[in-house]
């Protein structure tokens, strides 16, 4: 009796391993156990999956933490940060074409990046002691680099897995020219670059509480799940991914996924790299303020927070 | 029949020769030597079937897409989307068209506005519906409305406009009121004029469509074609522009067909 | 007789560009009920403006123009238009536009239909009420506006260069056709033409028009014998009114011509 | 001056006073009344700057694009991106569209083509040409010709089929041969028609390098806008779509000029 | 004296739909150098249609036509077609439009203004020159046509209904100036028309051609002494001469408009 269940979206996207624990929750039934009929609604772009939520079109959503922070910076209320369950060190990198060397060989040259591996790139050039400003730095979308990369439109692209892989076959011959394991912010905070970020809407969270944490309640036990059993995660989600379920649970095996164990250190952490993230931005005028990001976390209604 | 011109039919007296259906043979033998020579080109390796799959490869995904329906839901769900924008553009536009054309104040009035939102395209919409109205049917039906109102308002107000004064002049001279000039006059006069901008703001609301379908949509031909994209498989996105092709020219068929029925006075253009 | 229809003293001028274009200056006419007056005159001589005076299309600069002794304010439909260029409804059949001035009257339905026919035979259109006007000849075409005017049942007829657009036999054939239906209904007619012979066969009255700015420069009455078949029209008395008109005329067309070779382009 | 229809001045007379600039001021007083309500509307919260920003923050965030020079950038970019397609498309076009209308052939062979082409809107071509050509400029270009040539192509061929037959049989009657009906009486008898096909096209060039914008340039006012997007920065975006307004406004000042150059007969209809 | 222009047998149908309109069957006429033939009948009588084969622009169904005894195939430059419509090119002035034969002939540049000049003087309209068509009155422009074909010389001229759209006094001043330069001229010129009047002042013979499909009914000789002014239009000669051949078109008009009212519509 799944139509009788309030039906709610949650925003998200099929080419990022890191949000198979959420779709795990859904395929495994995990958010119907908690009277919950959740749908995946696919939109690329971060910043419009956080309209989305603003709008009531989505009630939550796992995305990169680069467009929130961006958000905050604008005052936009309608969501609150409640959860990290994914991150991926060493899964973010730049592939570059045949000619560059390292990152030094970038200096004037056209590369991609988007979002959080823009933010890799940015770690990878300041260990090089440059900035984008000494690039030819371009904006694409992860899913265009491919392309651009094999044309040459670009000499080296930065972007996540799956796509990075596809990076690869475009040119085989090319070669990687670090992660973001290689920058600062791992070094500090053994995170990922601009790693996701669960948020949910917050006039959701407000008026529903009970609402708010069954879906906390879905999502952790969707992580939980995963890391106990990747191959039957792995064997769930894999359509989405539109791979075998042999490779899904190879990528997984390649990821860190957070459940409840240790969820408040866990959080501390991650805000703790929000903040440095956001100072960043604003010192690199990507933003046009560096908001207190502390005021947009809630976890009042996740099992076993505050 | 309007006789048309012709040139360059002296020096080449066979070209001259009319036997039936001449025309659309060399059409079809075109159309064949076209699809011949792209499945020679894929089938000898010569483009690389990653830049260009072959026909065959793009029949079979065609047939699964049929035969497995999604095909059908696309058409659908993109159509219903343009429908529904363009019927509001319609009922938005048209009336305003008329008054704008007939009531001064009223041009005066929106016609700065109207200056302003003509040359913008429905694409630019995009980030400011989204904020609005979120990323639900509501948005994507918006972005077809936005873009093919406009046309319709200006193909209506130029129709209005080139209502033949001396009919007003003739219905008022026999007697009519305003509402009579209005509904038996100026409507009708402006119809084909209508009807005409309806017809080009129709292909412009599927390429709105095909636009606003970019952001999440779960379904339609744009999301078909832009999801096939991100997982590069061309083939799909190649059937996904001809299905909008032909969609499209199953459109244009249905909408000279309520044409016609709506001027039953134009039957003599058609003998 | 008082007249039915009188000009006094009317000017009308329009505005282009900066200046006025004097259309018609200081025009007195009187038209007396029942009477067919034709008015003569060379193209862009103010005959179009007088007409849309008297159809209350436009007003006079100065000067007024009175129907029955009341001046005419706004559009008159007591003064029915008939158009050179027909200016039937093209979406309405013939049988539909011929019913428009009837609904207008508020006639009730069930008469419409009879009064629609009795005006589709005056004009001998039998058989082609429901065809659209675009499937008719220009001869049949002009027959239908007549019809639509006469079902309107005005007081006065204004006809604008009725006839101009088609050729000369039909032309002869509609002649002959409007004195019938004049001769039968008595309606008031002010026709507008540039063809002499028209305006002979036609006219009780010949108002000679002189070249811009309109000014009447003759008016001449015109006994001929009714109707005026070619007979009449190959008659002494017939070339003997044709001289004396064309006398008039002659000098406006030499003077009109000149100033065209001289004038700017339009 | 040609005669308009109007209606609904005979109830309220002093609609009919025509003092000059009227209209104007009307239009006017109705922008600065929508200035005035948007500004109202933000500034007492009514709407949160977050769904609309205030008047004031778009002329700032206008100001500084235009002081940083950034916004001429843009438009300079979109503008030689929109000239290069319209100009190849044009140069493809034109001569297609002449040989269709006058030879039948050529007609014959490309009418399928041109049949299924139609109805694309050029953001479906978005995937294959980014695959063939990648994301630089040539994409872009390719882009704006792909959504325009078929608009230049079918106005042409309609322009030139409406030439009148008469003026080719008079011009053959005086001697003129093939080259010369072609160059002194179909050309210039289709060329308004091509010129209006011109400027349609033009806003649809406009409207296309706008969607090629969306993914991977650097710049351009597309790129403005979608960058500004993704930051959320709703007064960039705002600032963007009014300055693709005036730039096509202005594109379309200077496409009316040359068509007054190029057509000195015409010159009477100003008057 | 041999004929320039002659028609032998001359049929020509059009298919319309699946069966043939026939415009005009098994005609035959002569025309000899230097008269004016004028061609008069109804509208639709074929009358266009002859013209259309003399120029070469379409060939007969069956029969011949012949240009100085020779079959004419193809479009025919040594006969000029002045058409109702002016047909003038509108991008071009008055004197690009006259030069325009001229260079199609060959004439060398320095040659061709002066020539151009000579041509537009002709025709009265000196001081027009640099205007386009557009810019002139409709008799203005018919000057023009008439100016741009004598500039083609050709050795007939064929003008069909070329005054037709003039009023009626600017028709008479053109009339005037079409006889003048035909005396000086010499041309031979098939003229067509519709208008009785016009017929007997211009033409040395009139072919008065039956309704659809064309034949020729009869020809009439025109001895009237020339200039054919008004004094001669109102003469008892002219008034017999029209009475004529009213006799002959009146029983074709009548034909033809109880065929319309039957008709199936167009
Ligand atoms: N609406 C107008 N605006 C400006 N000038 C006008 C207008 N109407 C008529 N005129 C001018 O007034 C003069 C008289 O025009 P009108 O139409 O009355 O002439 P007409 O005798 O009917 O000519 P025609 O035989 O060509 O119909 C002309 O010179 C014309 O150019
Ligand atoms: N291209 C055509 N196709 C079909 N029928 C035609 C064509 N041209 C002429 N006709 C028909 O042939 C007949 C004679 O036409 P034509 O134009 O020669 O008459 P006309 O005497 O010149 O008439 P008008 O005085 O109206 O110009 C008409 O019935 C017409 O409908
Ligand atoms: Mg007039
Ligand atoms: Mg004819």
């Amino acid at each position: 009796n799944a139509q009788t269940l309030p039906r709610l979206n949650f925003a998200g996207s099929v080419t990022w391993i890191g949000q198979v624990p959420i779709l795990v929750a859904i395929e495994k039934g995990f958010f119907r156990e908690q009277g919950l009929d959740v749908q995946v609604q696919v939109i690329v772009n971060s910043a419009d999956r956080i309209r989305a939520i603003a709008a009531g079109d989505a009630a939550f959503s796992n995305l990169g933490r680069v467009s929130v922070i961006s958000e905050m910076a604008r005052g936009n209320e309608a969501f609150s940060i409640f959860a990290n369950v994914d991150d991926s060190p060493g899964q973010e990198g730049c592939w570059a074409r045949p000619g560059i060397a390292s990152v030094k060989d970038l200096k004037g040259k056209p590369v991609a990046a988007n979002s959080s591996a823009e933010i890799t790139l940015m770690g990878l050039l300041s260990e090089s002691g440059m900035t984008l400003q000494d690039t030819d730095y371009r904006s694409l979308p992860g899913t265009e680099m491919a392309a651009a990369l094999s044309h040459g439109d670009v000499q080296a692209a930065c972007v996540w897995q799956p796509l990075l892989d596809r990076l690869k076959q475009a040119v085989p011959e090319g070669k990687l020219l670090g992660t973001d394991k290689d920058t600062a912010i791992y070094r500090d905070f053994g995170t990922m670059a601009a790693g996701d970020i669960v948020i949910i809407s917050r006039k959701l969270a407000r008026e529903d509480p009970a609402t708010a944490k069954r879906i906390a309640a879905g999502v952790l036990k969707g992580a939980d799940f995963t890391i106990a059993n990747p191959g039957e995660a792995g064997a769930a989600v894999a359509s989405y991914f539109r791979q075998t379920p042999e490779q899904v649970t190879a990528a997984i095996k390649g990821f860190q996924f957070f459940g409840s164990a240790g969820w408040p250190e866990h959080m501390r952490r991650h805000q703790a790299q929000i903040k440095y993230l956001t100072k960043l931005l604003h010192g690199a005028g990507k933003i046009p303020a560096a908001p207190d990001t502390d005021l947009w976390v809630d976890t009042s209604f996740v099992p076993g927070g505050k | 029949m309007r006789e048309h011109i012709a040139v360059g039919t002296r020096r080449l007296p066979w070209l001259t020769i009319d036997w039936p259906g001449r025309a659309a043979l060399v059409s079809m033998a075109s159309v064949l030597l076209f699809i011949a020579l792209w499945a020679l080109a894929t089938a000898t390796g010569w483009i690389s079937p990653l830049f260009l799959p072959s026909p065959v490869a793009v029949a079979q995904a065609a047939a699964k897409l049929v035969l497995s329906g999604d095909l059908w839901r696309a058409v659908l769900a993109s159509s219903a989307r343009v429908f529904a924008g363009f019927f509001l553009a319609a009922i938005v536009a048209i009336p305003l068209g008329v008054a704008m054309a007939t009531f001064w104040p009223v041009r005066a009035i929106f016609s700065p506005f109207i200056s302003l939102l003509r040359p913008l395209p429905s694409i630019t919409w995009i980030p400011l519906t989204i904020l609005w109205l979120g990323i639900g049917e509501q948005q994507k039906v918006t972005i077809v409305f936005l873009g093919s109102w406009v046309y319709i308002l200006l193909a209506t107000y130029e129709a209005t406009r080139r209502v033949d004064p001396l009919l007003v002049r003739a219905a008022r001279n026999l007697g009519a009121g305003d509402l009579t000039v209005m509904r038996e006059v100026i409507f009708p006069g402006a119809l084909p004029g209508i009807l005409a901008g309806l017809k080009v703001s129709l292909a412009i609301a599927w390429s709105c469509v095909l636009s606003a379908e970019m952001i999440a949509a779960r379904n339609g031909l744009g999301s078909l074609i832009w999801e096939a994209k991100d997982w590069g498989d061309m083939t799909v996105v190649l059937v996904g522009m001809v299905s909008i092709s032909l969609t499209v020219l199953a459109a244009d068929v249905l909408a000279n067909r309520i044409e016609i029925l709506l001027q039953p006075w134009e039957r003599h253009r058609r003998h | 007789m008082p007249a039915i229809l009188s000009a006094e003293h009317v000017t009308k001028s329009y505005p282009v560009g900066g200046s006025d274009v004097v259309a018609v200056r200081n025009l007195s006419l009187d038209v007396e009920e029942g009477e067919l007056v034709c008015l003569l005159g060379a193209s862009g001589c103010g005959k179009s403006t007088m007409l849309n005076l008297f159809a209350g299309f436009a007003s006079p600069t100065s000067g007024r123009v009175l129907l029955r002794g009341r001046p005419i304010s706004g559009i008159e439909p007591r003064c029915g238009m008939v158009f050179q260029s027909y200016a039937l409804f093209p979406w309405k059949t013939v049988r539909q536009n011929v019913e428009f001035p009837l609904r207008m009257r508020g006639v009730p339905r069930h008469e419409r239909r009879g009064m629609a026919e009795f005006f589709i035979d005056m004009v001998q259109l039998n058989g082609f009420a429901d065809h659209y006007p675009a499937e008719l000849s220009g001869g049949m075409q002009q027959r239908v506006t007549l019809a639509r005017s006469l079902a309107a049942d005005p007081e006065v007829l204004l006809m604008d260069e009725p006839f101009a657009a088609l050729d000369a036999m039909t032309r002869q054939v509609m002649q002959d056709e409007l004195l019938r239906i004049q001769e039968r209904s008595g309606k008031t007619i002010v026709f507008i033409t540039h063809n002499i012979d028209e305006a002979i066969v036609l006219g009780h009255r010949i108002v000679v028009m002189s070249a811009r700015p309109g000014r009447i420069r003759t008016i001449i009455p015109n006994a001929l014998p009714r109707p005026r078949d070619i007979h009449v029209q190959t008659s002494p008395a017939f070339a003997e009114l044709k001289s004396e008109i064309w006398s008039h005329v002659e000098e406006e067309v030499t003077q009109h011509m000149a100033a065209s070779r001289l004038a700017e382009p339009v």
